[in-house]
């Protein structure tokens, strides 16, 4: 499947740009990590939620969409 | 799915004292209003470590934080009596002391306003995908988190 | 008795959105401050047996009012951390849609200013002497009463 | 003793005007609010709190003070 993978704050710090396409055969949220910790290493030790398609989503959802999104802590106000 | 769209909630840059009193100012042809509430949240100048936040620069999966914006305001309407409802949020850079977040809130009658305002405050800083850079004066950073 | 003398917190007519603005503007220099909290009171065209209010005229018992706004400024400051807060209520006319009671706290937190600004509204409405004559369309009137 | 009475909102409806210095023997709030209400008929069906001096008292304060009020129900805000 082709994902949209989108990284924010100091996520993208970690992976060196705000965006990218992997076509990838993962077939939930973990084994898609397990394919980004290999990538980028210095993710494991960072905190963050996943979403797709703009929800959040655990570990174990199979993954169904196109955008995928790695979020550090929030911030806003 | 929602029917209505997500409207953009945020700004470029600070939000400005006199766009707040314009806000206000535009209220008062809403007769049937009775109380206001408003919060600001303003960048602090803390000091870490010996450093001292200079700024905090704001990134927003936009989209999605949109969309979370537009629930709470939905999900507000719901449970409050509210007559009007308005939320900004900064993006980009904003110094210490400027105005980050405007909430604004109004009801016929006060004890709404209070009850109303501080879910909204509560469920954006828990739920809407805002990300800050806190940049000292020495041109470091750190990443700012909410509790 | 209290060293500090009261401030006088009454100003003549409506309260407008610029001196609110001006307000918010100026606390940008307290870099200390993360969270503001406004509260504004606004006169209703209320419809009462037909008939709609046009107008509150305030009056007030005025040294008692001041010393118990004061009074209540004082307590506000031991029982919660404020960095500011500012009380200003209308006397004589001020006209539906427009703003009689404007009620300002600042704090480094939100959690503070939330607390702080309900307990000195519902202090205000409660203990100060002011009273109001809602002046009807047809100019008869009735007394305004806090519940 | 002299005492100035202020009175306000609906009460000074009432008794139309707004100050008026009296002397008076009474001893106590309940003795003056008697002889206001042999003067004001129409003061006893109203709802209105005494002050002395500014601090709020009941019926059974002695009177001490150069100043009473009489106010009805507050409204600010």
């Amino acid at each position: 499947m082709l994902l949209t993978i989108k990284y924010f704050g100091q996520i993208a710090e970690v992976t060196q740009k705000e965006e990218e396409t992997l076509e990838c055969s993962a077939k939930n949220i973990s084994e898609l990590l397990a394919l980004l910790y290999s990538k980028y290493e210095g993710l494991k030790i960072k905190d963050f939620q996943v979403a797709q398609n703009q929800e959040l989503v655990s570990e174990s959802t199979e993954i169904t969409g196109a955008e995928i999104a790695l979020l550090p802590p929030f911030a806003g106000g | 799915m929602k029917d209505k769209k997500p409207k953009n909630v945020f700004r470029d840059g600070a939000i400005s004292s006199d766009f707040i009193g314009n806000s206000i100012y535009k209220h008062q042809t809403k007769t049937s209003i009775g109380a206001h509430n408003i919060f600001l949240g303003q960048v602090r100048a803390d000091d870490i470590d010996g450093k001292t936040v200079a700024a905090i620069e704001y990134t927003a999966y936009e989209d999605m934080a949109n969309q979370k914006f537009h629930d709470i305001r939905e999900s507000a309407f719901e449970k409050f009596d509210l007559t009007c409802m308005h939320i900004y949020h900064s993006l980009g850079t904003v110094k210490a002391g400027e105005i980050c977040l405007f909430v604004f809130v109004s009801s016929p009658r006060r004890k709404v306003v209070f009850e109303a305002l501080e879910y909204i405050v509560e469920a954006i800083k828990a739920d809407v995908p805002v990300f800050g850079k806190e940049i000292f004066e020495d041109d470091t950073h750190q990443w700012k988190q909410n509790n």
